[in-house]
């Protein structure tokens, strides 16, 4: 975990409302990342307290070899509305990585991978898709759902589609059917689930509760292991507030939280009480 | 009077007969967790002193989430004191602590006088407390001690209860909830509270309109952050000028100047609270920035500054 | 029953049984001069009402510069209470209120209930007034109503005495600045107050630094602004289930957004203070913004709206 | 008085800390707008309420025919920190021209105008000395007396020193003599007042009060009718807030105090209490 004001090195307007930006790295930020993690964003503005709290942003990617490491943001409200008009050189507060990130030790070749991402779920899932890929895995082994309300809520779709072409099994799907099928990220993961479930995979997913609470549903019993990313309000993200608590699996209103900043954002589905 | 220089300030602080602080600059309950979590950002040594989680008798859960929402320059937070009860801590955390060299201030909370009086006969025994820190005045849970620290009388017998089960010094954290805060702070204060701590948060509420919900479970939270500055400073200024204890200021600091200005008005020390969420090595930062500044003043020890304010009409501008 | 369409959305809300507004976006006193001030940015008669700059039987000087200053997502003002005293008033600006179809709430202080009193049996002649507004919580003077502001039983009597003078509507304006504002809220109610208006300004401080002096000549002010809105919330909230009378909430509204979340609670209007230095348009923004979202929301009227928070566990979300 | 957001047009840096940005107008500012008025200039992040308030800025130049406006702005605190990073095509709200500017009536040729400006005052007088020269006055019958800490916090020096050139009385003193005489503006001024008495001159002075001040002391008593813009802490700009008050002569305690925003920010100095 590193505490350092970043470069802005690009940004790139992706849709209307979503950009990624590409930050410098502090020489040590790469070395630390695990898959997973975010960073704790800090308004740029020192002279304002307002907005106040810094944001949480999934690291999308690393670029080790140049020292920097890239964001993909949707605009939802204030802090998101500032980040959005970072100019290159720019320095940005960066606190991070933070998080678990997915569980390493089990992400080693062979076996099948299965990652359901939901709209800008897809930045912690494309950090681990570039993990997998550097283990060695073979993209036909690699699967990756996405879903998202409709085309222009889309990101790294053409970077995907790249990976597609090499073997990644993509699948894609909108609610109103403006790109891949239409409908949720559910019918095409519930064939995907029935095809490779003989190898046993290892599910992660990362979105909107509501599609987390469907993968749970759809994974449940069968045999997978899976793993989400969970989002929360958060105050400081590491473990210092404990504004960012949810709930345990089998929590009878007596026993603790979850720190969905520190024991997370990556929990075992068994762990969680969907 | 004002000479530069590369002399050092003396920044040490006395709260208490038994208690000085290498510096003013305390980390504020239930923003620094029980102080492990800052470890990898600051050296805990170099800090005026911590202020743990607010501890009680047995483990508490705390409220359900949503538990904090940000507000125009603060948040609100509805934790609920959720927290490992006193005798995790001592196990669990305290060495660490020991270990690190932090000077460390127990904040402790129950739900009736007995409770209070009992935590405070535990942590009696124990090595490596500096002090301890009454909480009266927890807005987020029934039980949060808000009942005595709007009351005068209980208040007083809440914290003559206390000094009755302990030597150790005696800090009691005062809410801003109240019509006159100097009431409680001159009850607290000859009840035998060695020193005050104020402000705690600002009780307030936030609706998401969207869902037309409360944001928080617990439906009200605890208001702090920079947008309670100007309330802390003036609660500060008047229990300053009310009591003859020194008073340790709390609310909104986000920079040494802001803590500086609660010196002027008359605080022997300060507490960083939220902001340690923002800026984790915030506490470090002020403690230099405090420094520099005495020292560009001239002053060779923090004394000649503390409650320096000049008063219009005093003769002094 | 959400349905989008044209239809026209009823805005009215009825604050006291002689008083019903157009819709309930009103600006507030100390912060809409005497009206006259912002008709070159706004045609008055949009708004719900005006409430003027608080007025007493003789003109006061108010408080000596510096009177502001700007805080974290707020400001603290220390006025005073300046104003041209009731005479000057009537003679030289109610008559341009009335010209320009303005519904006209007065806004009155005093040093004693006899002060009060006389203050409405004078207003209570006059036509083109549509209710007054007591004002017992301003805290930047020492005789400006927040000696009753914070006393149930004081505020009761000074209710009491202006309602024998009147059968204007009445409006009793509370300060936060109290344990339990509730007490406050039924006690005036009781007392015949038609409607209560929350908050005024949270007592707050600054100080400069460089100076080493107090900011305000009158060291304290009254907070306002953005910065006091999740009080401000939690206040209004806890007033309107205390009490069966219309509650007008205030504090920290800068958009139309604010102004929903108040009536979400319960209020059956709103006021615009600090915000209105800042756009001197904001007000009728707001009520276009009202009216935007409740046709967007399917309302037909806007009390549909008005209250319509859900609380958790209150099996209705 | 108009409300609007002004598009920057360009921004330029002067010296470290100060620098002009120029506005586009709303189509009729230009012809409202008096000399020694001012624009009440709000922070353009809408998503921010910190800094909250606006702040007040003199109008330094008006170019008619563009339809736009300049103003001088020093870096002193967080306001105006914000306002240096504006960018050309921004959109900055902007509300005025506000207060009483100098008295036009007045200002009519033939006679003599000083003209006593401190530090960023300068921007409020060069709106009057446009205003003299398009009235037909003749430089030769003006002067300007312009005094800061140093050369650093000087701005607008280049124009007036190619003014001086075509007849202007252009008097320069900075406190360490970095540029033009060592000193304060009282020692040129009081050479000038002394030469120009029998004209019975028009004196204008806008800058810190110790430097107004000392104006009135050296101007009081001679033939002479002297004006001072002053500055104060403001709200609204515009008479709502009463928060910008200050003292009238003979103020024995009781009387109504001067609104710098609307009864000023110029007053006869025979109004005021030094
Ligand atoms: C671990 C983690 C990783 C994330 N990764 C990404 C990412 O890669 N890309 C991305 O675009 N976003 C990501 N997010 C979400 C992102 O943090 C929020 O969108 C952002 O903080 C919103 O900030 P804002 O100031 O724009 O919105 P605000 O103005 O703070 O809020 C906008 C709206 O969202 C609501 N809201 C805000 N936060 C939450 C929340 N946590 N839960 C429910 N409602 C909320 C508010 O009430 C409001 O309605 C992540 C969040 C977490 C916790
Ligand atoms: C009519 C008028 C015309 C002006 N014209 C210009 C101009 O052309 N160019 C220009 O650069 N400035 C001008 N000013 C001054 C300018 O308004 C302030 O410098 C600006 O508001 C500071 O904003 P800030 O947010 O940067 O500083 P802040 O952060 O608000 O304050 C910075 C420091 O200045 C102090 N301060 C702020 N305002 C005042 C005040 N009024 N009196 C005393 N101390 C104060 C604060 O306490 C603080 O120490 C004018 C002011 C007025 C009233
Ligand atoms: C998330 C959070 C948790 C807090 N928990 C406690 C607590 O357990 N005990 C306590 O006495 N104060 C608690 N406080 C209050 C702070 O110690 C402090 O008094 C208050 O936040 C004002 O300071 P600030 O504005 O610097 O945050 C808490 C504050 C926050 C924001
Ligand atoms: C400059 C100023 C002057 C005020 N004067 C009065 C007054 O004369 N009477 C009164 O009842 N309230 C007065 N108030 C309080 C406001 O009416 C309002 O209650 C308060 O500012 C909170 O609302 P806001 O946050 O929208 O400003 C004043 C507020 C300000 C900022
Ligand atoms: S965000 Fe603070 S504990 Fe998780
Ligand atoms: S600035 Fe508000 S009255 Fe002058």
């Amino acid at each position: 975990m590193r505490l350092f004001y970043a470069e802005v090195k690009s940004r790139q307007e992706i849709n209307a409302g979503i950009f990624t930006v590409r930050l410098a790295g502090d020489g040590r930020f790469g070395d630390q990342f695990i898959p997973g993690q975010f960073v704790m964003v800090g308004i740029p503005e020192a002279v304002s307290h307002d907005p106040l709290l810094r944001r949480p942003f999934s690291v999308a990617r690393v670029f080790a070899s140049e020292d920097e490491f890239e964001l993909a943001i949707k605009v939802v409200g204030r802090g998101t509305t500032i980040l959005q008009h970072l100019r290159p050189g720019e320095l940005v507060p960066i606190h991070g990585p933070l998080g678990n990130g997915y569980p390493l030790d089990l992400l080693e070749p062979p076996g099948k991978v299965i990652m359901v991402a939901g709209g800008l779920g897809i930045a912690s899932l494309l950090s681990l898709l570039d993990h997998c890929r550097q283990r060695g895995w073979p993209l036909e082994d690699l699967a990756l759902v996405l879903g998202a309300r409709s085309a222009a809520e889309l990101v790294y779709v053409e970077l995907l589609e790249d990976l597609a072409r090499q073997g990644l099994r993509f699948l894609l799907a909108t609610e109103d059917g403006s790109r891949g099928q239409q409908g949720l990220v559910t019918a095409p993961l519930t064939g995907l689930l029935a095809a490779w479930e003989a190898a046993e995979p290892l599910v992660f997913s990362c979105g909107p509760l509501p599609m987390l609470r469907a993968v749970c549903r759809l994974t449940a019993g069968r045999h997978c292991r899976t793993y989400l990313s969970l989002e929360s309000r958060m105050a400081c993200g590491f473990g210092a507030c404990l504004g960012c608590v949810t709930r345990k699996k089998e929590d009878d209103g007596s026993g603790s939280w979850l720190k969905v900043c520190l024991d997370g954002p990556v929990f075992p589905a068994a762990m969680l009480p969907w | 009077m004002v000479k530069k220089g590369k002399a050092k300030v003396d920044l040490q602080v006395q709260l208490a007969p038994g208690l000085v602080l290498k510096n003013p600059v305390i980390s504020a309950s239930g923003t620094f967790g029980y102080g492990r979590e800052y470890a990898p950002y600051l050296d805990l040594a170099r800090l005026g002193a911590l202020v743990t989680k607010g501890i009680s008798l047995r483990p508490q859960r705390g409220n359900d989430p949503v538990r904090i929402v940000e507000t125009p320059c603060g948040m609100l937070n509805a934790i609920g004191l959720e927290n490992i009860g006193v005798e995790a801590f001592l196990a669990r955390e305290l060495p660490g602590l020991r270990a690190a060299g932090a000077t460390v201030i127990v904040n402790i909370f129950g739900q009736s006088p007995a409770d209070y009086a009992a935590l405070a006969a535990i942590l009696e025994r124990e090595t490596g407390i500096a002090a301890l820190e009454i909480n009266i005045s927890c807005p987020n849970v029934k039980a949060g001690g808000l009942q005595f620290g709007t009351d005068p009388k209980m208040a007083a017998e809440l914290v003559a209860a206390v000094r009755r089960e302990t030597s150790l010094p005696l800090i009691t954290k005062l809410t801003p909830n109240v019509t006159d805060i100097t009431d409680i702070a001159r009850a607290v204060a000859a009840a035998g509270s060695d020193c005050l701590s104020l402000i705690n948060t600002l009780t307030g509420m936030a609706v998401d309109l969207r869902t037309r919900k409360p944001v928080l479970a617990n439906l009200t939270g605890g208001l702090s952050g920079p947008a309670i500055k100007p309330v802390a400073l003036r609660a500060v200024y008047q229990v300053v000028q009310a009591v003859n204890v020194p008073v340790i200021g709390i609310g909104g600091i986000a920079s040494a100047t802001d803590a500086l200005e609660f010196l002027l008005v008359g605080a022997a020390a300060i507490q960083i609270g939220t902001c340690n969420f923002v800026n984790p090595a915030i506490t470090v930062e002020v403690v230099e920035g405090i420094e520099k500044y005495l020292r560009e003043q001239g002053c060779t020890g923090i004394g000649e500054f503390i409650g320096s304010l000049r008063l219009p009409g005093a003769g002094r501008d």
